[in-house]
């Protein structure tokens, strides 16, 4: 009952929008081939009515304004964007703020009180009833910025317990040497986790750049393994946890791992939570004074 | 029809992976790939699709394709070579992908001697599919689950072992002296999906400039996965690495690896000019490639059928749905040229 | 740019390298490098020989690129850049490796060691050299103008200084009448002499000095721009002026503290500050018998922990003036710690005991009270001396008060981009070496803004101030290192991660 | 895949940062398989240790028996091939493409209209005319750039101008003050081509540049009454192969490899304007 | 590589105001140490980016030392502020992918400490002749190309 | 003011040139600001290296920056300027004429060394057979009779001190020369010879700064007597990282780590048998080598003992704060009456009386360091004849009209600054040494720029 109505709030708020001229375009979501849920961009109010809301929606469709940046008009007239978020997909909308790539006018949020995504969503056939990890220790059920709230805001008490690193954690480093190796062998360099990374917005990516001085064009572990650390600690207290990078590895790379750990340490480190505030990350500022060396 | 027996079969690949280089579904980390093995046990027979295409076994995702030595002023160069391969448990849609890949590669002068060289030495044992996965569509791309075209020995599951069906010479020289028994009946028909009609390829320049690729593209990350793990895609980059480097002794090898037409600096010019800057024009291409570029050029579809890309795009861009809206939308003669930023070129 | 041919020059350093590390051994590695085009070995590369060998080198070799590995760039880099110079070289496609102060020196008991390391730093070096590109030292043009902010002792005198120097001025001050804190205040110490007397013709220079342009009741409204070329803009009720100035001088002066709430302060009357009391004193001297001057009144307390340095002499100065209208007058300094510092004001110390004025120690924790009834009748204090407590009659108590940061600090900040210290005073480039400095180029501090200072400091400051206003408007460029960052359009997303970080506010 | 090695013998400017680079072959094989090779011809050199790149052939078989490269600093490659001396040895892959069909334009008049770099393949097709002059038409060749440094070829100007049948017109976008002062046209090419109007009878044109150049051009021919099948044009595309196998360089079906880089416009059309 | 022959790569990279001058003066001073590492200079130790490190450590080389001015000495004021910060988390990442963390090594040197810069870099060779070879393969040594 | 009067008194042509007198932080920085102006600057040091004082500190205080890293960079910087000429090892020997248009003689002493060949490698260091007590690091160990006075030194030349020299004295005239047979630059020259440098300068500027004074004149502190007692310059020498020591810290009379150190304030200052004034540093900089004492060894317990805790600069108190709160920095009010020693173990001890608790005690500790007064450098009074200008009592350059103009001199176009002129720290002396800049420009520059403008 209450996603159907969550879902009829989506609607009729985009058709408003659109209807009063006041967006252009509202990213949502909408039913995809064989079952699944898949990106929707609604340009027109009769397409609406195809705009969903279900534990399947699973995509971080903050992605998506690094593709439109850059085409909203001038003040006069602002060409504004609607987009829906979960509480984790608006933490990255503030990532994006403190580092200017959107502008907060430009964009309408509509935040929608998540009650978590089942594993499997985005893709056919493998959906279960299972709420996917990142969901389970979610205490952020209600979205950290929008401009309308679907749903009802619910506040439980989960404290993230890191569990899913305690076990390589414990590993000796040659074993998790090893095993971090035998993971990167496996990438076939697809640049996938990156493409659907809301963080990854570089117009040229480091790692990609013409004179391969970072990543070779032979792709031997060496280079994935690079990519892959490089990436991850670009990411450290910037990635706010959607997982997506994961969803989509074709390879099934235990990517977010890593973000995880780093999220943890920077929380240890610097009591700071990337996409609680459109704030600078703690890496880009001095230390405070008094502050120690933190080790 | 000959006939293996499971055991049988346990100890010829067991002696083949001793011989040659054998590769075969095999787990890694609980995904499943094409890759070497050093015996029988490794392999996997029980199994619908790998996560990746054979693609990897004849055009690597990265391979030297020369080499070069520089004494002083004398430069030599030196082309790789290449070791006998087989792929056993091969599914036929990999098979074709393969074949399709040899038209590229070999079927068309002049040919790509670094891929023939290869492809000379690999043989292919395939296994029939005794079904369609429900993303599979191999038929309507002129497949079938057991098709032996493409192969030159199929082995289909029969009770008890495999029916062995030879296909070609290099085929027959590696089973002759199996001394296998007559098949006694013959295996089951595999179970197959409904075939998609595909719009002839005559039909799809109408459809370049329609505004319906740039509404696909939206949700497209152009994260590019779609052509690795296709069987067919075969672009590549070429570009020189250094070894080593001095006066008097200098080594580098000339290298190539996969690319994607999807990728958004495929297309960029030395210059910096992008002729295809848009993603709709990037996801387009992908389409009319296998659709339309491919049978116009080598009388063979892009695609083969193998739905590797529809389980695994992440925004569910799914071929057998764009096939079936393209086909629908030709049909209906629904689909305008309203679109005002694909405007076509002179004619217009 | 062309193909690298590279240059190594290899120095033995007398044996200082050549003892440890095989020369001949590295120049020949060096030889097979790649692009390297020319390798020597010298007896000494900075020497004369040396040098001429090396511009021998890039002529006859056509070098683009030269290598010296000898010792540190610390101090021999600027010769051989300059020796590439003369070479027709651009200076930055000079490299230095140190293979002695980080190699023969370090290792001089191993010398296989040190030759494979050396050869190793000298791969490096030429690799990066083979990397290194021409590069330009920008320079962008200087206003001959200055702004000063702050008509007080220390404003003055740097725009004095700079019109004397030849350099038009804009001097903005904020009040009406131009000399700041001086105008308040009664004589100045050590020499007693009336601090209007000193600031009058001083004010009456800047006022007809034809290169000042004074803008009194106004403010700075806007400052955008950088070294050499800032916009300005000055609001005089509410009417805006514009114009362009090469440098700025911040010399805003500071407030001195209330002391409301502390020793009977505006509960009675007859408790006063040193600044009303200065008032007093040349309106109407007051005729006292007994007067009680308490110091660090609200300073070096944990809500304000500095001590002001200004304010003991402050008390000894008029402690002195109270005994000079009635040498008869009990006149008590009750202090914590007397700050006469240095020469003249240890003798002025040494003036006011002989003048009679008596001085007791107190501490934190055990506080003068005042008591009374209406006014202030009676100080009670503990003498640590005498071990007991003492009455002392008052018709007078001054509370010695310190400088606290100016209420415009903040906004001047703002405006110009540089940092206030923890205190709330302007916060310095370096503490110790860039005393009136920020570290933003072009703008420079002086004065009690900065820090409590006396009028002869403030001066000093003023003058200092003055200087580095004066350099580059003297120099007529200011050259932008060329190792100063930039940003690549191509790879740049604009995310201003960059303008957050860099503490000079040079993006 | 394998180049052939090649000797660079000679490297001359040919405008800013533009340069004429001069190859002997050194294998037999090489020069075997570059005895006979067409006008419109391209080939891959190779900076070895660098890459390769693909440029047109600006030399004919029957000039000094060197290939000849026109060569634009843009990239790496072609920064690293201006930097080689003369003696160093690079790798030369060819000839590949089409080329232009000179057996198709016999006899009819050709104007030949060429962009800064987008000369050099053209040089050839003007060599070949004018090697055999009578076997064709009227020759108009219409030569510009962005600015007088860019064009190409200048010292071959009074072997264009004074060859029977022949015109040559010379225009820059912006002159410099010497250009101007010596009276040299400015303009777009296709403001001078509207002045010259050359006529669409028995008439073909030839046309190489950057694809702004070739789509007004185009528009400009159109107008005068050329159809599309009048006009070749040679393309550049992104390649690595040159053997229609990295399938890269597609131009709808075609590919710029092997199907060109020559294309008559109407083989072409709906995909020129942005060479998709 | 045996245990007995493995001769350690380090890379030090310091600072050109405090660390580099801190081991001049060791060079000044004669101070003896192992000579397994090389002193990479840069303008401050939040030039260091961590992709070097990343990088240094997977294409065999053994230890990384970053060594900046003592916090609050900086010549760019906040630099090493933020050098600090990062690696300490590169650390905590390095760890997690099993390069052991006593690979990487921040300290501060001033320009006073040749002393602190000799015991540093010794007892540093030390630890990474302990830890052993970072990774396996085989090394390559590359000219960047231009 | 008083000068716009009398300077255009003079000729109006004024030398575009400044004499600097003292290469210590002042000095080098009014060189800097001087040359930086455009003016010509010749910078006379008497020692073999610019650096001053601060060059023989270990750290400064509020910041604990290192003194050496702050100071090295000023030091190339001042020497590789193009207008900056440099004449150490030289002095003042005449002076003639008024502002803006002085005629002044330098007496370069020989060094025994060709600078232009000497690469400062250090060799002949290594060699030279002679050893001599080292002035730079307080006479706490040796150096060679070749020497440069220490690492950072600026100009990296040696120097023959041809008053220890085997060679040069005739101890040994036959054999030595070794620094000779070793120099593979040929930069030794016996036949250098004493050379008067002669300079036409608008203006000058003094800023020769001070001198430790004598603490074995006050007896009853036991200094030169009591091995364990060392003054405040002794100890930057002992805690620094290139002192003699290395920077350990070790107390002289045995070489063991002192567990509780007392200093001692105003030692021979604010004391009328010695020097009445106040010397305005020694509480700062003792509670900085308190600090650095207990930095060392956090173990150890520093004492201070003063008379008025003075910390009137930028961030000073809140130093003395941290000294108390994390450097377990005890101070006692109080001035300590003697200083005994402990025959059996060295130790000194101090008798005080508690002024706050008003008690007589006695505190055994295993070092006193005396923060002795500090007194114009030695020289300043033949300097200041040379000059003409006025010295005050204590020997410092007066400064008539201190308020409004505190770099002036008694005579027109002489400038002072830094702590020859009045006690001072170092943040006050670049500012002063910046100050007579101002005032030299004011001089020499206004004509100039006039014309310009």
């Amino acid at each position: 009952m209450t996603e159907f109505t969550l879902q009829d709030q989506i609607r009729d708020r985009a058709k408003q929008l659109l209807a009063s001229e006041q967006v252009k375009c509202v990213i949502g979501y909408e039913h995809g081939s064989r079952g699944q849920v898949r990106p929707a961009f609604i340009h027109q109010i009769n397409d609406v009515d195809s705009l969903v809301w279900n534990q399947g929606c699973t995509h971080n469709l903050v992605t998506y304004l690094r593709d439109i940046k850059g085409t909203f008009g001038s003040d006069e007239h602002l060409q504004r964007v609607a987009i829906i978020v979960k509480p984790c997909d608006s933490r990255a909308l503030n990532v994006l703020l403190a580092e200017k790539q959107i502008e907060r006018e430009h964009i309408y949020v509509i935040g929608v009180v998540c009650t978590g995504i089942v594993e499997g969503a985005g893709y056919a056939g493998q959906s279960s009833d299972k709420l996917q990890t990142r969901c389970v220790r979610c205490s952020d059920r209600v979205p950290v910025i929008y401009d309308l709230l679907v749903g009802e805001p619910t506040h439980p008490e989960i404290t993230d317990d890191y569990v899913d690193l305690t076990e390589l954690e414990a590993m000796p480093p040659a074993e998790r040497a090893a095993f971090w190796l035998k993971q990167y062998e496996r990438c076939i360099l697809c640049y996938a986790c990156r493409q659907v990374c809301p963080g990854c917005y570089c117009s040229t990516c480091m790692f990609e750049r013409d004179d391969s001085l970072w990543v070779g064009i032979a792709a031997g572990v060496k280079e994935k393994e690079a990519f892959h650390l490089g990436r991850a600690y670009h990411l450290a207290a910037r990635c706010i946890g959607c997982d997506e990078c994961e969803r989509v590895c074709p390879m099934e790379l235990p990517l977010s791992l890593l973000n995880h750990k780093l999220a943890k340490e920077v929380q240890r480190l610097f009591h700071y939570c990337a996409g609680d505030e459109p704030s600078q990350s703690p890496l880009a500022t001095m230390l405070a004074e008094g502050e120690e060396f933190p080790a | 029809m000959k006939y293996i027996s499971r055991e049988a079969l346990q100890t010829w690949l067991d002696r083949l992976a001793n011989d040659v280089t054998l590769i075969a579904p095999r787990l890694v980390d609980d995904i499943l790939l094409y890759q070497s093995v050093s015996s029988a046990r490794e392999i996997v027979l029980d199994y619908t699709r790998p996560k990746m295409s054979a693609k990897e076994v004849v055009l690597p995702s990265s391979e030297p394709i020369l080499f070069v030595e520089k004494r002083g002023q004398e430069v030599s160069l030196t082309e790789p070579s290449s070791g006998a391969q087989i792929i056993f448990g091969l599914r036929p849609c990999d098979a074709h992908g393969i074949a399709v890949l040899d038209t590229v590669f070999v079927g068309q002068e002049p040919i790509d001697l670094n891929y023939a060289r290869r492809r000379e030495a690999i043989t292919l044992i395939g296994l029939s599919c005794p079904q369609m996965r429900e993303d599979c569509f191999c038929t309507s791309m002129g497949g079938m689950p057991n098709d032996p075209t493409h192969f030159d020995v199929l082995l289909t599951e029969v009770e008890d072992g495999y029916a062995v069906n030879t296909v070609t010479d290099k085929g027959r020289t590696l089973v002759d002296h199996l001394n296998l028994e007559e098949i006694k009946g013959e295996p089951a028909e595999p179970i197959i999906n409904e075939t998609e009609s595909v719009l002839a390829q005559e039909h799809w320049p109408d459809l370049f400039a329609d505004h319906y690729w740039d509404l696909l593209a939206e949700r497209c990350l152009e994260c590019r996965m779609c052509a690795y793990l296709c069987p067919v895609c075969r672009c590549f980059d070429v570009q020189d690495q250094v070894t080593q480097q001095g006066i008097s002794y200098s080594k580098y090898d000339r290298l190539r690896c996969w690319d994607s037409c999807t990728g958004t600096n495929y297309r960029v010019v030395a210059g910096g000019h992008n002729p295809r800057a848009t993603k709709g024009q990037r996801l387009r291409n992908r389409f009319f490639c296998k659709f339309h570029y491919f049978p116009v050029e080598y009388d063979h579809s892009g695609c083969v059928g193998c739905g590797r890309c529809i389980e695994a795009c992440p925004v569910n861009i799914d071929i057998v749905e764009v096939m079936r809206d393209i086909s629908r939308a030709f049909n209906a003669s629904q689909i305008s040229n309203a679109s005002p930023d694909a405007e076509k070129g002179v004619t217009a | 740019m062309s193909e690298p041919r590279v240059g190594v020059f290899v120095c033995h350093c007398g044996t200082n390298i050549g003892g440890v590390v095989d020369v001949p051994a590295v120049v020949e590695y060096a030889r097979a490098l790649p692009y390297v085009a020319h390798v020597e070995g010298n007896l000494y590369s900075c020497s004369v020989d040396g040098l001429s060998s090396l511009k021998q080198g890039i002529h006859e070799h056509r070098l683009n690129r030269v290598v010296v590995a000898s010792c540190t760039p610390r101090t021999h880099e600027p010769l051989f850049k300059d020796a590439c110079e003369q070479a027709g070289l651009n200076r930055y496609l000079f490299e230095f490796v140190n293979i002695r102060e980080h190699c023969s020196w370090v290792h001089s008991h191993e010398g296989d060691v040190a030759t494979v390391k050396a050869i190793r730093l000298i791969r490096m070096g030429v690799a990066k050299a083979c990397l290194l590109e021409p590069q330009d030292e920008a320079e962008s043009g200087v206003i001959p103008e200055a702004l000063v902010i702050g008509g007080g002792i220390a404003g003055m005198t740097a725009a004095l200084n700079l019109a004397r120097q030849g350099f038009h001025v804009h001097l903005v001050e904020k009040e009406a009448q131009l000399g700041g804190r001086l105008l308040q205040i009664n004589r100045l110490c050590p020499t007693d002499i009336e601090a209007y007397d000193l600031i009058k013709p001083i004010i009456q220079e800047v006022e007809d000095h034809g290169r000042i342009t004074l803008h009194v009741s106004s403010m700075v409204h806007e400052v955008s721009g950088y070294v050499g070329n800032f916009q300005i803009t000055v609001a005089e009720d509410g009417e805006k002026q514009s114009f362009d100035v090469g440098t700025i001088v911040v010399a805003t002066g500071a407030d001195v503290l209330q002391p409301v709430g502390l020793y009977g302060y505006g509960q009675f009357p007859n408790v006063l500050t040193q600044l009303e009391l200065e008032d007093r004193l040349k309106a109407e001297p007051p005729l006292i018998t007994g007067a009680v001057l308490i110091n660090c009144v609200g300073s070096r307390i944990p809500e304000r922990p500095y001590c002001s340095r200004v304010c003991c002499m402050t008390s000894l100065k008029n402690a002195i003036q109270l005994k000079k209208l009635n040498p008869d007058a009990q006149v008590y300094v009750l202090h914590r710690d007397l700050l006469t510092y240095g020469v003249e004001f240890e003798r002025y110390y040494r003036r006011a005991m002989k003048a009679g004025v008596r001085f007791l120690r107190y501490n934190l924790e055990n506080p003068p009270q005042i008591v009374g009834r209406g006014r202030a009748e009676n100080v009670v204090v503990w003498d640590a001396l005498r071990g007991r407590e003492l009455h002392l009659p008052v018709d007078l108590v001054v509370l010695s008060t310190p400088l606290v940061p100016a209420s415009d600090n903040e906004r001047i900040s703002r405006l110009l981009k540089v940092p206030l210290g923890e205190s709330g005073f302007f916060l310095e480039a370096h503490i110790k070496l860039r005393p009136v400095e920020f570290a933003t180029d072009g703008i420079f501090v002086c004065g009690t803004t900065r820090w409590s200072a006396d009028v002869s400091e403030s001066i000093s400051q003023a003058y200092a101030a003055s200087t580095k206003a004066a350099i580059p408007m003297r120099m007529g460029v200011v050259t932008a290192e060329a190792i100063t960052a930039y940003s690549e359009p191509s790879f740049c997303t604009g995310c201003g991660t960059c303008v957050v970080t860099c503490p000079f506010n040079a993006i | 895949m394998t180049p052939y090695l090649g000797r660079l013998v000679g490297k001359k400017d040919l405008g800013t940062d533009i340069k004429l680079l001069q190859v002997e072959l050194v294998e037999p094989n090489g020069k075997a398989r570059f005895a006979d090779y067409r006008p419109g011809q391209f080939a891959f050199v190779s900076a070895l240790g660098i890459g390769e790149a693909p440029f047109g052939i600006a030399s004919t078989p029957s000039g000094n028996g060197l290939l000849e490269f026109g060569i634009a600093k843009v990239g790496s490659v072609t920064a690293a091939l201006h930097s080689l001396e003369v003696g160093e040895i690079v790798g030369v892959r060819g000839p590949l493409g089409n080329g232009f069909p000179m057996d198709e334009m016999k006899d009819k008049n050709i104007c030949v209209l060429g962009g800064g770099i987008g000369g050099a393949p053209l040089r050839p097709v003007i060599r070949d005319i004018l090697d055999q002059r009578s076997d064709y038409g009227h020759l108009t060749i219409l030569w510009a750039a962005r600015n007088p440094s860019l064009l190409v070829f200048t010292d071959e100007y009074d072997l264009w101008r004074s060859a029977p049948n022949t015109e040559l017109h010379v225009t820059v976008d912006e002159g410099d003050e010497e250009w101007k002062a010596a009276g040299g046209n400015e303009g777009l090419i296709t403001q001078l081509l509207e002045t010259i109007a050359p006529s669409p009878e028995n008439a073909v044109t030839i046309t190489c540049g950057p694809p702004a150049m070739l789509h007004f051009v185009t528009l400009t021919l159109h107008e005068l009454g050329f159809s599309l099948d009048q006009m070749w044009t040679t393309l550049e595309a992104r390649m690595h192969c040159g053997i229609c196998k990295c399938g890269r360089c597609n131009m709808g079906d075609k590919f710029v490899c092997t199907d060109g880089p020559v294309f008559r416009q109407d083989e072409v059309a709906g995909f020129l304007e942005t060479y998709l | 590589m045996s245990e007995h022959t493995f001769q350690p790569r380090i890379i030090a990279f310091c600072c050109n105001w405090c660390s580099y001058a801190g081991a001049d003066l060791a060079g000044v001073s004669r101070l003896q140490m192992p000579a397994d590492f090389n002193i990479i200079r840069v303008m401050c130790s939040a030039r260091v980016a961590p992709e070097w490190i990343i990088k240094a450590l997977l294409n065999g080389i053994d230890g990384v030392m970053v060594l900046g001015c003592h916090i609050g000495d900086c010549h760019y004021i906040s630099g090493n502020h933020r050098a600090a910060k990062r690696f300490v988390l590169l650390k905590e990442m390095l760890a997690f992918v099993g390069v052991h963390p006593d690979r990487l090594l921040v300290d501060w040197v001033s320009a006073s400490e040749g002393r602190k810069f000799q015991t540093l870099v010794t007892e540093f060779s030390k630890r990474v002749k302990e830890l052993g070879p970072c990774r396996e393969w085989q090394v390559e040594i590359q000219t960047p190309q231009r | 003011m008083r000068y716009e009067r009398r300077y255009e008194e003079y000729e109006p042509e004024m030398k575009q040139s400044v004499l600097v007198i003292g290469a210590g932080i002042a000095g080098i920085q009014a060189s800097i600001d001087l040359a930086q102006m455009g003016l010509q600057v010749y910078l006379v040091e008497r020692s073999p290296s610019i650096g001053g004082r601060m060059a023989q500190l270990d750290k400064t205080f509020p910041t604990n920056d290192c003194a050496i890293c702050i100071l090295a960079p000023k030091m190339i910087e001042c020497a590789n300027h193009e207008n900056v000429h440099l004449l150490t090892y030289s002095e003042v020997a005449a002076i003639e004429g008024h502002a803006g248009n002085f005629r002044v003689n330098v007496r370069k002493k020989p060094r025994y060394v060709d600078p232009d060949r000497c690469t400062g490698c250090g060799e002949c260091v290594e060699k030279c057979p002679r050893r001599v007590s080292d002035e730079f690091n307080l006479n706490l160990n040796r150096r060679r009779a070749i020497y440069i006075p220490f690492p950072q030194a600026v100009p990296r030349v040696m120097t023959v001190d041809a008053e220890h020299c085997l060679y040069l004295t005739d101890l040994d005239k036959d054999r030595c020369r070794l620094c000779e047979e070793v120099c593979q630059a040929g930069a030794i020259n016996w036949e250098q010879q004493e050379e008067i440098v002669e300079l036409d300068i608008g203006a000058i500027v003094i800023a020769t700064g001070f001198d430790p004074y004598d603490a074995s004149e006050l007896e009853e502190y036991g200094f030169g007597r009591i091995q364990n007692v060392i003054n405040g310059l002794q100890y930057e020498r002992l805690v620094s990282a290139s002192g003699p020591t290395g920077g350990e810290l070790l107390r002289p009379s045995d070489g063991a780590h002192p567990h509780t150190v007392a200093f001692i304030q105003c030692v021979g200052s604010r004391d009328m048998n010695h020097n009445p004034y106040c010397s305005s540093v020694c509480c700062m900089f003792a509670t900085k080598e308190a600090i650095l004492a207990n930095e060392h060894d956090p173990e150890l317990k520093p004492y201070i003992f003063y008379t008025d805790l003075r910390a009137g600069g930028k961030r000073f108190q809140e130093y003395i704060t941290r000294a108390e709160d994390e450097y377990q920095v005890t101070y006692i009010r109080g001035r300590p009456g003697n200083i005994g020693e402990n025959p059996e173990t060295g130790n000194p001890v101090v008798r005080y009386e508690d002024t706050t608790a008003r008690q007589v005690h006695e505190m055994e500790v295993d070092l006193v360091v005396l923060c002795q007064a500090l007194v114009p450098r030695h020289g300043q009074q033949e300097i200041a004849k040379v000059l003409g200008i006025v010295l005050d009592e204590y020997g410092f350059v007066h400064t008539p009209e201190r308020l409004l103009y505190p770099v002036d001199t008694s005579v027109p176009g002489i400038f002072a600054c830094g702590y020859c002129q009045s006690p001072q720290d170092i943040p006050d002396s670049v500012t002063q040494a910046s100050g007579t800049a101002a005032r030299v420009a004011e001089l020499l520059c206004r004509e100039e720029m006039e014309h310009k403008l």
